[in-house]
């Protein structure tokens, strides 16, 4: 049966023993594609789902009409974002290889998606993230604490214990709570943005989700409502080629782009290179625009690489080619910026070791402190009655009776 | 006071709420111009505007998912299913965000949202437009699930969800709102306005959830029940001639253990009666709690009746349907002597 | 609050009291759209989904590189079936009216959108169709008594009583089950369609569904999977511009056709006009094509007027204008195929009227043959045991027990 | 017989059905090239082909759908749904399509497909990776649920799964993949080589749906149980030393109501645990069918055992979880003399 088998396959590009080839990633060079009028039609902007928009080129000269144009001032606060969020990441995954946390997730090779996207953002404006986006938090200003706090469960945890590391949320910072069903964020953003136009409020509503997660309800439903209503929102599709050990092109990429989905909504879709913070900046900027002046939504397709695991609890080496993410044609989003920073004059290797210094600095007295308000083994405890508040506003009779009967069984 | 049938006290709760609360929306499939296929939001896009009367594209997931957004960005979106045979399309946002965000934000972010749907039997709708499928609800922690049974609990409880700050599953047995229905298709059909509870309010009030209502008082054995069983149990029990004692639950979660098992340990015997399948269906929540907290008490087995476990079939509508004749066998049986 | 809000919504051209207008309905002249190869590359062939495949013109005459050049005969046998479907429709809507059945939903002004599609396939290709394609059954020789026998759920309903009016099936026609929930078929074609590739098969599946429906998650999934297989499929979106009151706009045709959906999968849409039966033959005919030599699913929008009310429990001068569909600029299907068929002289008034009479004989013997094996009030009856069959292949005892208290109930 | 965990159990019954008989494919989410984020289906790509071990986009409603296609059209398929927490955007298309096709189409038409998915807790894994919503699906009249407790019957049950023309919700207690787990996550992990029920049989064999196995014999109490409680309650009564039947139901549903019941009789009391939130579980139907049936030999009231009605928290794992001391107090409970 097998051999007539007409199945189409989509198939991965390198596995474990294969050399790495990213042929398939199509490519433009920087500064190569136009800018439109904030104001277009999508129907007029098409080619921007096909092209890719970049701004740096490799040796970190910045060009054409995408070109931000932001202080060196801006672009250092954007590079510090992006190293302490790579900082954290690999601190945070040696803590759990100690047995500190019991799960973690890095963002290893996007930190340009998420810090360049909040950077060109308002404060008021509400953020729907995915699980790897750590860089909105500390973009947002969130201090370390928190977020390690909540990997911890600990006292201070802004989730009280209920949720999986990294589930992180914030309230004050215009953060949404994040959920371990993939998609779901990505039309309830659509509908804070529906609300902010019913309110004729300014603000709009920005969600992230990984290319894999593009496949569920969720994502053709936030598209479409945000079509229908022209809801001020920006949808990312986060292409970092994998979703755990599968290849894009189960998500439907091998057909087209992720952000060619856009047009068929009559969605402008841009497709951006995601390891350049100046295009990631510059798109974001551009889709706000769009959103702030009415003209309603737009998709962004972030091109870019998961250079480390899923998660700690996978091994990639079972399912593609070692080291691959070295050849990855796009580059390192923090190297990139960097160059271009020290090739402008707003930067050196002393200054960029010295910064490594005191985040690595911060890190470590942020880890100190929350450790201090409790371990998953040591120091205070969260209450185990909170295992019974909010699942109402007011705990109704029922839960009443069990959380008595929980402190019963504690004895 | 005023007359209204069930269609016109739900509709007058969403008005006063409306126009109380200028965060109140409301948004569904042919709920604005049209005014609903049920005419339950009639008017009300002309009155209160196109912004707070949507109309939505035919998608369930994207209608609950975006209730929640808007939910989370300070309104208070009241979302109609077309029918609840069609909320399962939005079930994984029902019942993995709406229900927990509150819980897993630890309270930072929560979506007052209301989910109305029509539901039951009763209207030869075929396997599709008759399920009830509250027991699945009731198992969600985190929602609020709630029934009425005639106009006046209606308005109240409806205008009790949209103030309410956590999510409610609202179902409306469809074959209720124009009037009350005793479960003889062969009768003609009886108004609302030839009940005391079609006397409904018109300005705003409140039915609290949690609190059953005991329709009927009766000493010889306790009858639990919502929706359209309530008719056709005390119906029943009526052409029977034994002093039952109905009660209403109205609000399935929160559950009136406390009316319930007042009444149990009084009567001593008890029928429960739902629409819905029988297997894992909320019979046997009520059942359980019964059992377990008045077992002393029962002189008798507790009696289920069910629709039987199987789709709902259009030919067979009223061999499916839990008439008064399933309710009299199952009377008769938990009233044998012991 | 009001005032400030921005939320954009759709808005319905006419409503009750206003004057038709069909003005935003793209159109393109017969004989205008070039006819790709039937191995184009999706990314080739995207003009299809903007402009109106169209072969049929005002006066009759059959035009352009779409231009299937049927036979006569075969031209009348699709002139039958459509009459056919029309007249047989009537009679259940006057039936229903009358009420000896529940419920009915007509399909006029829409007979070739099925009547076409489906001659242009073959009988080993599955259908999966909605409630509105009973030109379907129609013209897969379904004997009118069988779909009639459906409709009063009597002793001959090939669903034995259990599905509402209109939710035929026929397993030797090769036509799958009509569910109540809306667009769940058009995945499962495209399940159907991959086990068919899987198996090496030469077959393929079609469905169909309304606009409106095109909004349900379902959608998305058939052209996902479709698009990552390359199953060959051809998803039919009928785009009768209403969705009961609801008005196209609402799911997302205000900015996009719905063709255009496909090529954001990678998949090729075409736009036709649904009221063309050479045209919807033509372009059924090339996607067919497509996926029997390999080159994956069409997604195909037929645009067209839903002439009649929603179901017999709509009322649609509630809310769009009255006898609107007198102004649909792409006219009736059944009196453009006659024209054409009388201009090329091999058809006339006179034979279209003993048609219609031949045809109006043939529903009246059907009818009277279906009441025999009973009605909703009189003769033969199902048997109310039949409710406990077919939960599962063989009756387990919770049931049997329930169906003997059903017995005992019954006394 | 080889030694096996419940993964190479279940991961030889697909190999067996996939070498048996051509139309079984297997489809799912990182199944194919990787082989499963559980290592269920380690290995059988290579084996079979990538035409019979599909890798699929994430959109667990289309894999339902394509699925249910896919058999129509004569094909096997099983389908894994990489948590069970992660069902419900299949929902819709298992509720409303696969459960009753057969029963629309009158028989012609029906849709042999195994969904297989991992459940439960007690690995950490928060309220996302750790739900048990069996009860819902068995309120879904048209499927069989299925939960094993071993190798031996994972395999067994499987094998009957992927034959039955019916369909099945196959829920496989994730805590048990490696070994049996008592409650107590301070113990040593203990391997399934340390277990009788770790002897599998290499070829095919199956274990029929809907005869539970009485896994202890025993005269003071029956426990009604599944999945990893089954380890749960038979070390809580032996730690009290009471004479409990432990009763390992396998099948939800059907279930196997001669073997609860005739234990009951016999010991007049009976614990139902689950992991699963105890409003509108399935320990509910349980309940009632006992109630129903062996009202009369009751001695005292049957007692649920059950996770808290809240979502599962990821710090307090082990006080939301129902351990042998929840376990316990409720044996006490129902043996106090009366
Ligand atoms: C509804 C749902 N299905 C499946 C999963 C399991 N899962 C977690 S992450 C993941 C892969 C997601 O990949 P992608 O969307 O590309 O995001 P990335 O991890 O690459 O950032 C899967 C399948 C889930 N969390 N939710
Ligand atoms: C999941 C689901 N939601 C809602 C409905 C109720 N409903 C039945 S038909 C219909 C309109 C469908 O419109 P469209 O898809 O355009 O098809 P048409 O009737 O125009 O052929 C609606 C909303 C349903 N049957 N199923
Ligand atoms: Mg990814
Ligand atoms: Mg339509």
């Amino acid at each position: 049966m097998n051999k007539r088998s007409r199945l189409h396959l989509p198939r991965a590009p390198a596995r474990p023993g294969e050399a790495p080839d990213f042929g398939y990633v199509a490519l433009s060079p920087a500064g190569a594609v136009a800018r439109p009028d904030v104001n277009a039609r999508a129907r007029d902007v098409e080619d921007l789902a096909v092209n890719l928009v970049r701004v740096l080129d490799d040796a970190g000269a910045a060009l054409g009409p995408w070109h931000p144009h932001l202080d060196a001032a801006e672009l250092q606060v954007g590079l510090r974002h992006m190293l302490l969020t790579r900082l954290y990441d690999e601190r945070m995954q040696r803590t759990q290889r100690a047995g500190k946390i019991s799960f973690y997730i890095r963002s290893l090779g996007e930190e340009a998606v998420s810090v360049a996207s909040c950077m060109a953002l308002r404060p008021g404006d509400m953020l729907f993230p995915s699980y790897r986006n750590q860089g909105l938090h500390i973009a947002r200003g969130m201090p370390l604490v928190d977020l390690m706090c909540q990997l911890l469960s600990n006292t201070r945890d802004m989730c009280k214990g209920r949720q999986l590391p990294v589930m992180y949320h914030s309230r004050a910072a215009n953060i949404f709570s994040i959920s371990g069903n993939l998609a779901t964020q990505f039309p309830q953003a659509v509908g804070w943005a529906m609300a902010a136009a019913i309110k004729g409020e300014d603000h709009l509503a920005a969600s992230w989700l990984g290319e894999g997660s593009s496949a569920e309800a969720d994502f053709h439903h936030a598209l479409l409502f945000a079509s229908v209503y022209q809801a001020p929102a920006i949808l990312n599709v986060v292409n970092n080629q994998w979703a755990i050990s599968t290849f894009q092109g189960y998500a439907g990429g091998e057909q087209r782009s992720f952000a060619a989905r856009g047009p068929g909504y009559g969605v402008p879709g841009v497709r951006v290179d995601g390891n350049d913070f100046l295009a990631v900046y510059a798109v974001t900027r551009w889709a706000a625009e769009r959103a702030r002046t009415g003209a309603g939504p737009t998709l962004i397709e972030h091109v870019t690489y998961r250079a480390a695991a899923h998660s700690t609890s996978d091994d990639p080496t079972r399912y593609r080619a070692k080291d691959d993410h070295l050849h990855w044609p796009l580059g390192d989003p923090i190297e990139r910026l960097k160059r271009h920073l020290i090739r402008s004059g707003d930067w050196s290797e002393a200054r960029h070791e010295a910064l490594i210094a005191e985040l690595e600095a911060l890190v470590s007295a942020s880890w100190k402190e929350a450790v201090s308000y409790g371990t998953m083994s040591e120091g205070p405890k969260l209450d185990p009655d909170l295992m019974f508040e909010d699942v109402f506003e007011k705990m109704p009779a029922h839960l009443i009776k069990q959380r008595d009967a929980m402190r019963r069984e504690r004895g | 006071m005023a007359q209204m049938n069930m269609v016109q006290a739900l509709n007058s709760a969403m008005d006063v709420m409306l126009g109380r609360d200028p965060s109140v929306v409301l948004m569904g499939e042919d709920i604005g111009y049209f005014g609903g296929v049920f005419r339950v939001t009639e008017g009300l896009q002309r009155k209160y505007g196109e912004h707070r009367v949507l109309d939505t594209p035919i998608a369930e997931g994207g209608i609950v998912a975006t209730a929640i957004g808007m939910a989370v960005n300070g309104l208070r979106p009241v979302a109609e299913i077309q029918f609840a045979d069609y909320i399962y399309p939005g079930f994984d946002q029902i019942c993995s965000e709406l229900a927990r965000l509150r819980y897993r934000s630890a309270g930072d972010f929560y979506a007052p949202v209301t989910i109305r749907t029509p539901c039951g039997g009763g209207i030869r709708g075929g396997q599709t437009h008759s399920q009830s499928p509250e027991a699945i609800f009731t198992h969600v922690s985190g929602l609020k699930v709630v029934m009425p049974s005639n106009p006046r609990d209606a308005k109240g409880l409806l205008i009790t969800a949209i103030e309410c700050d956590d999510p409610v599953i609202f179902l409306e047995p469809k074959r209720l709102y124009n009037g009350p229905f005793d479960g003889d298709p062969h009768k003609p059909a009886v108004p609302w306005s030839t009940h005391p509870k079609g006397e409904v309010d018109e300005g705003h009030y409140t039915v609290p959830f949690g609190r059953a209502d005991v329709v009927r008082a009766g000493a010889a054995v306790t009858v639990v029940t919502y929706g359209t069983m309530v008719y056709v149990a005390a119906a029943a029990a009526a052409a029977l001639g034994i002093d039952a004692e109905i009660i209403d639950l109205r609000s399935l979660v929160p559950l009136d253990v406390d009316t319930i098992c007042r009444s149990v340990r009084k009567t001593g015997r008890c029928v429960i009666a739902h629409e819905a399948t029988r297997l894992s269906g909320f019979g046997a929540e009520i059942l359980s709690v019964i059992q377990e907290e008045c077992f002393w008490d029962l002189e008798a087995p507790i009696q289920r009746v069910t629709g039987w476990d199987t789709p709902y079939p259009h030919a067979f509508e009223w061999e499916y349907f839990p008439g008064q004749k399933r309710v009299a066998l199952a009377l008769e049986t938990v009233m044998e002597p012991t």
